[in-house]
């Protein structure tokens, strides 16, 4: 096998882009929002494009990918791309094309949508589907949400985006830690300990270094008359984060009962505003439930009536409840507030409620 | 199809599922089946598979128990993109002619760092995949502890608002570090991102342990009669949300106080007809992102506060490589290099790589009365 | 007098070395003089003494090295002083004669946490000394790890926005706890303090391991003929500032969302002629402040959002008792209560002690995704 | 001696209340600042009564208190009480009272102010005085500070009060972690070790356990013959906090060359507006120079003239700096910002600067 084609990097793009981008690279002017799904680009050339946004799925099959590239072929002279939130997005040159293309992507069953302020593509990982940490499976998740949802991403009137993310476990794949809405795959029990895998697989010093909380300790044990080295999981230190079961197969830690999935609110990853804000734990768990997800569904549409509810014009879900208040957020929501929502790890302290400035609500009767 | 898979390929949103289907590999949906039903995934630890060269780039997976019967094994290649991820549909087909030939019809654009996935190559066939896939142009993209396939958002192919040439960036960097994103060497992965302003369409901020964002350092270009078309109301909002008090609104009056500005792009993105960034463009290099770490998430914070870049990008490849030397020599195994410098001192890390503290790095200077003099 | 102290008897400023002086004491300036001359303190770690029954209010100092022969010892009293620190003259004129008598004529009105400090008392006169103290009404306060004298603000006797009665309260913790305030049995020391309302003028958010603060739970009453009396700017400004958004001022009208409101006092402070706190009032009680701990300054959070406090507190002394038990039970030597509390996790605190989680407590839930299920 | 004199605790309050403070115990309605050192407090009652605060020493002479006793007898009824920033206040309920007794106080040379937006009482430790660990001498750096600043004192002109603390060492019995400016004493070399004192007096293992950095381990080393156990202290580690001498006499950190002091900012105690403020470093190290403390003086001036300058009405130092910039506050300053201001202990990520939210100053060239 010839090594000249090693390590030969990324094509340049410059190859893929339609001519008309390229002569107004770095000349864009301003944008409008046409309609949902629809971007009009004006250059200071005078140039105008236009770029159609459809949802399409994660997993998608080489037929349906021809589909979008016959599309292109039809309406955009061959040149199309991939938002990074894993959207195609359709360039338009010719301002008559863009309603015949959307229209053809609608009938196909891609809706043309997730423009401005509406909701977003939901970003998920790969869960079941590929993984083997998953502790939820994020695509099925994802198209329940996207049906219980679906008419927010063809609508462009909320008071901002509303971004959803699920991932499968606790490693955040799907941009998880700093979205409107995440679902999180979580275990909650400590894995149990094989000792003969992991005397044959592991190594104790490294799963003791890589376990955040400290819970693991080596042992040396006799089995069978050997003397073999295994590990020990302290369940009172255990938080069920699955990084020794990623690098070690004699922790499992998948267990049909106790795995689930917790809901998270408030991040934004922009730095506008206050700045980026991490999503922080809504509810702890809730046992899995595919296929209908119908309890994560119930929850993210009552997080969303809040949203539409309280939010100001160009306000984000996190910025609203900052606003309002966490406590606040809570009462209306209605959802436990438990031990688990409060932090005690590293940085914990950091969190109390320094000095008396709440505000009252049923929690406090 | 079981009922659990049915209900998955109804409704409005196109379903996944369905294009499992298309592929026509009854054996991934069977998989996927079995997971739904029993509740956790099949694949095992087993499947360390590669091209031969490379350390990374493919994700091996090998099912256990019962699963093994139905799916024996299911890698993916993870395939560097093009900059911006613009494709042309001839190189898109090709692809698909590619997959189809030595995997199951199954593709992803892309995958959450950036790689457009490809699934379902069997292991004595990666090698040859692989070498038809360079001839059409692509090369694999990261996994593992390496430099990971770098991000960034459309930039100046399609907004006005990139302050940075995002697509040059990435493409130069991902050619210079190419070597290193196919042979992990360092103590856990390393992800670069760049956005072409703090609105950051990539997730930099949150997502990459090296973050390169665009600012301006100069004024706000005001365009005055563009301004009085938006309501007095909006212009009112925008002047009170301003996270920098840096706005007044008074008498019709809107003025922007430019040393208080932070940058952060709001009353730009509301006001995108009237304001624009600045001329004296460049970047802030941000570092130690990590979604969920041994700490918990930890956010990008600023390293360099302003850094004009222009190719061949030089400062930006001595600094990436003096971090990674650096991080090369103090990092554990399994921490990522914002944890690293967190763990050691960021002031020592500073000192080591010859970075000047500067009251920018911090939002403010230490409140706890425990340091050293070095 | 050397010139180093003569320098510090000079200026406007009332001089404590002229009142060294006045003391007639020579050996205290000359020890002083030394210090200062030399840049260090003399007292080495001998002088561990008491009056007998207590373990706990003395502060024994015995000098070293050369030192030694100037001032061999100086120890001090630590006194319990009464609620808001109010004295009759006559009364204060029997501690002087009675320092006069047993110590070296110098008394200090009063230590940052709030006892009366009383100087130079010998080492063999320090029981006679305390009996005497005794018969004019006095006690010692602590020191070493026990229960430390509280401290309040002057609050009902003095303030009009006294939510609580700190005097009161200050008094009877003081007697309910004395027998632990001159016996140090815990892991550290306990520092209670009792500010009447937000404004805290007894800091006890920042310097109390159990702070009891008085807040209100109804509407801010707003007297709207006073409220006239108020330039719209300072109205503007106060409605700009509030940090919890509650107030607006638009067209001369100034409204209250009290909803939103997180009671810090400043709209009051500021309009005092116009706006009082509410009556429905009570404390909210926090802890775990630590000057400068282990982890760096600890402040004071929230532990019992609102609690009403009415004579003889029985509810404020069986939670002080349930923490000082678990406290006493778990924490490290030299670890104040927050820092144990934070070691093993506010929510087992919390759980063990048998409060209730609340929202209240934090300012947001955790961001990090490691917590267990209890 | 009598057991029954024992933990008799505080006296009673209202034995030395004035019968006017009595009357309206818990009824007062508002105040007003008469003059600096001067607040009327009016009752729901009607009834008036007047503080006159004074600045007097924190050490003070038998004779100077009987000379206060003397006053509070002739315009106070004999009442009197002091703050919890230890002025001295006396309650003045005839209001031609209040000239007659400024003026005695001022002739004697105790200053009245102190309230409203004026400087308030600095407060400081013991020092040298009476204090074993003291790394500075906070009595005479506060004596110095007040002559610099005695006319604030008397002003109540200032944007906001501002107040000074001063701590001789780390441990802070100055209210120095939450005051406008602080000036805090500090090692900046590890304590030697004296390997017989240790051996003799102190537990290696509670030295271990009580060192906030790890820095000390226990040692096990043969002198003259015999085996003794004492303490290692790795110097790239230590911060010179001083809690290992606190409890062990074997390991002596004051050093004259070495010793100095910091200085600090932008504290608040109060819960009021944003909140309590911790204050922060902006000094790192001068070495100590009594007894004028010419550059501690400076500092803290040039701090105060900037407060002066730039702060709006009603704005502490530290809310000031907050919506300006720290940056912006340090090339205001000139001061230099080193290694030293950036944290980089247990919570030291959460100080670091997130996303690009910082402004322009010289030291981004
Ligand atoms: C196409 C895309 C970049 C790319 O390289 O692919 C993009 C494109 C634009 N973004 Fe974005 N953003 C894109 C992902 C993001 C992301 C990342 C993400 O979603 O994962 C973010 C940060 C995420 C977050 O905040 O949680 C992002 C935060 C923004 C913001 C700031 C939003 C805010 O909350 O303040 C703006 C400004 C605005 O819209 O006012 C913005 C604005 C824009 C503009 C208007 C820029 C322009 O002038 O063209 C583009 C159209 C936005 C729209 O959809 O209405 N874009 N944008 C990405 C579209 C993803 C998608 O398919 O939906
Ligand atoms: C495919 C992808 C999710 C997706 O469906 O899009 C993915 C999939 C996996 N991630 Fe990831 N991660 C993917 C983007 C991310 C991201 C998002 C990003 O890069 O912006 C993150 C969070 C950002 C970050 O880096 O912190 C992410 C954080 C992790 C982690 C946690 C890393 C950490 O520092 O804590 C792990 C665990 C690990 O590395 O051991 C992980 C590990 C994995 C592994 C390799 C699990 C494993 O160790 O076997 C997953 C392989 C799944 C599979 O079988 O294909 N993945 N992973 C994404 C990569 C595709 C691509 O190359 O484009
Ligand atoms: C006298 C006084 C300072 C003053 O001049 O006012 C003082 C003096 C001492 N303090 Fe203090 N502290 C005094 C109030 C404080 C305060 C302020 C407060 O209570 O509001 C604090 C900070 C608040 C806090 O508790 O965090 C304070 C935090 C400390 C510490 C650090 C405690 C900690 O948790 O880190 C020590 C060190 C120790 O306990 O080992 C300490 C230790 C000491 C010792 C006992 C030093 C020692 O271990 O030998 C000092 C005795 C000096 C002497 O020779 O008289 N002192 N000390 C204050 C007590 C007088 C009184 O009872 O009224
Ligand atoms: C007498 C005293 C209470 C006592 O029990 O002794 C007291 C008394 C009053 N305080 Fe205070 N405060 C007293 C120490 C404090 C402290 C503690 C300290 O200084 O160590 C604080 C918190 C410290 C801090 O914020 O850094 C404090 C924060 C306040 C505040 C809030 C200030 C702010 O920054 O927002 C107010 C409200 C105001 O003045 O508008 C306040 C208001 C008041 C009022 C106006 C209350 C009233 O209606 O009578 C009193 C006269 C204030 C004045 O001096 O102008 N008092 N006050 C203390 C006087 C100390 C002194 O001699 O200077
Ligand atoms: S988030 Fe977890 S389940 Fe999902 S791809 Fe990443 S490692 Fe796998
Ligand atoms: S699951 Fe996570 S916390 Fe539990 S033992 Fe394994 S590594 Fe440690
Ligand atoms: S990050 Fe900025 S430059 Fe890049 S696409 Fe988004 S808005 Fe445009
Ligand atoms: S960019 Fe942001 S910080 Fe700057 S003026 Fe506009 S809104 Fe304010
Ligand atoms: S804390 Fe409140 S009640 Fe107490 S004296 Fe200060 S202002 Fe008055
Ligand atoms: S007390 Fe404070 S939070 Fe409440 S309305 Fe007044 S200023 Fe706002
Ligand atoms: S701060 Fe330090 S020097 Fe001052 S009294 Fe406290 S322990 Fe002594
Ligand atoms: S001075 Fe403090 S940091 Fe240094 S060894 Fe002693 S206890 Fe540890």
């Amino acid at each position: 096998m010839s090594m000249e084609l090693r390590d030969i990097g990324p094509p340049d793009y410059k190859k893929f882009m339609h001519p008309v981008l390229l002569k107004n690279y770095g000349k864009w002017k301003s944008h409008e929002h046409v309609k949902p799904g629809v971007i009009k680009h004006i250059s200071e050339t005078g140039d105008v494009v236009y770029t159609v946004r459809a949802g399409i799925p994660k997993f998608i099959s080489t037929e349906s990918v021809r589909f979008l590239c016959d599309l292109a072929d039809k309406y955009c002279d061959g040149y199309l791309r991939f938002t990074t939130r894993h959207n195609v997005e359709f360039i338009v040159t010719k301002e008559e094309n863009v309603d015949k293309l959307i229209k053809e992507l609608e009938d196909a069953g891609y809706p043309v949508g997730g423009t401005g302020h509406s909701l977003k593509a939901i970003i998920h990982c790969v869960g079941y589907l590929h993984c083997n940490l998953a502790a939820t499976d994020s695509p099925s998740i994802a198209k329940a949400l996207y049906e219980a949802l679906y008419d927010y991403f063809k609508r462009t009137d909320l008071p901002e985006r509303i971004k959803i993310a699920v991932s499968g476990c606790l490693n955040m794949c799907g941009a998880t830690n700093a979205s409107d809405i995440s679902i999180i795959g979580v275990h909650t029990k400590p894995p149990r300990v094989i000792d003969e895998v992991v005397h044959a697989q592991c190594s104790p010093m490294e799963l003791v270094k890589l376990c955040p909380t400290y819970a693991i300790k080596p042992k040396r044990i006799k089995k069978n008359g050997k003397v073999i080295t295994s590990v020990e999981i302290d369940p009172e230190k255990c938080m069920y984060c699955g990084n020794c079961y990623a690098a070690c197969p004699g922790l499992p830690i998948h267990d049909p009962e106790n795995d689930g999935v917790s809901i998270w609110v408030g991040g934004k990853a922009s730095m506008t505003k206050q700045g980026i804000m991490e999503s922080r734990l809504l509810v702890p768990f809730i046992p899995n439930h595919p296929p209908k997800w119908e309890k994560v569904v119930d929850i993210v549409k009552r997080i969303i009536d809040i949203y539409l509810k309280y939010a100001k014009p160009d306000e984000r879900l996190g910025e609203m409840i900052e606003r309002i208040g966490w406590e606040k957020f809570f009462e209306l929501i209605d959802v436990p507030f438990t031990y688990q929502h409060i932090d005690d790890f590293i940085f914990a302290y950091k969190e109390y409620r320094k000095g008396i400035s709440f505000r009252f609500t049923k929690h406090v009767k | 199809m079981a009922e659990i898979l049915e209900e998955l390929k109804r409704g409005k949103w196109p379903s996944f599922v369905k294009e499992l289907e298309k592929t026509g590999d009854e054996r991934i949906w069977k998989y996927y089946e079995k997971c739904l039903v029993d509740k956790k995934p099949y694949f095992g630890h087993g499947g360390i598979v590669g091209v031969t060269g490379y350390e990374a780039g493919v994700i091996g997976r090998v099912a256990i128990e019962d699963a093994a019967k139905i799916l024996p094994e299911f890698h993916l290649f993870r395939i560097l993109p093009p900059a911006g991820l613009f494709y042309k549909t001839d190189v898109i087909r090709k692809i698909c002619d590619w997959i189809d030939k030595w995997g199951c019809k199954l593709l992803q654009f892309h995958g959450a760092t950036y790689d457009m996935q490809a699934f379902g190559i069997p292991r004595e066939k990666l090698d040859k995949a692989f070498e038809e896939l360079a001839k059409i142009g692509f090369d694999l993209g990261g996994s593992g502890p390496d430099i990971r396939t770098a991000a960034c958002c459309v930039g100046p192919a399609l907004c006005e608002w990139a302050l940075i040439d995002t697509l040059d960036i990435y493409t130069t960097l991902m050619k210079e570090y190419i070597f290193d994103v196919h042979r992990p060497r360092f103590p856990y992965k390393f992800k670069i991102k760049i956005s072409g302003c703090p609105n950051d369409c990539v997730s930099a901020g949150t997502r990459s342990d090296f973050a390169i964002i665009g600012i301006w350092r100069d004024e706000i270009k005001i365009d005055e009669n563009a301004l009085k078309q938006y309501p007095s109301e909006t212009l009112e909002m925008v002047a009170k949300r301003c996270p920098a008090g840096a706005i007044t609104y008074k008498n019709g009056k809107f003025e922007i106080d430019n040393e208080q500005c932070t940058r952060c792009m709001y009353c730009i993105n509301v006001l995108n007809k009237a304001l624009r960034p600045g001329d004296d463009r460049g970047a802030t290099i941000l570092i130690g992102a990590r979604a969920r770490g041994r700490y918990g998430a930890f956010l990008a914070w600023v390293l360099v506060p302003f850094i004009k870049l222009k190719p061949p990008y030089k400062e930006i490849k001595e600094l990436i490589d003096k971090i990674l030397d650096w991080w090369d020599e103090h990092g554990n195994p399994k921490e990522r290099v914002g944890e690293t410098i967190y763990r050691l001192g960021f002031g020592k890390f500073l000192k080591d790589i010859g970075l000047e503290p500067k009251p920018q790095m911090v939002y403010r200077p230490r409140a706890n009365p425990f340091w050293k003099y070095f």
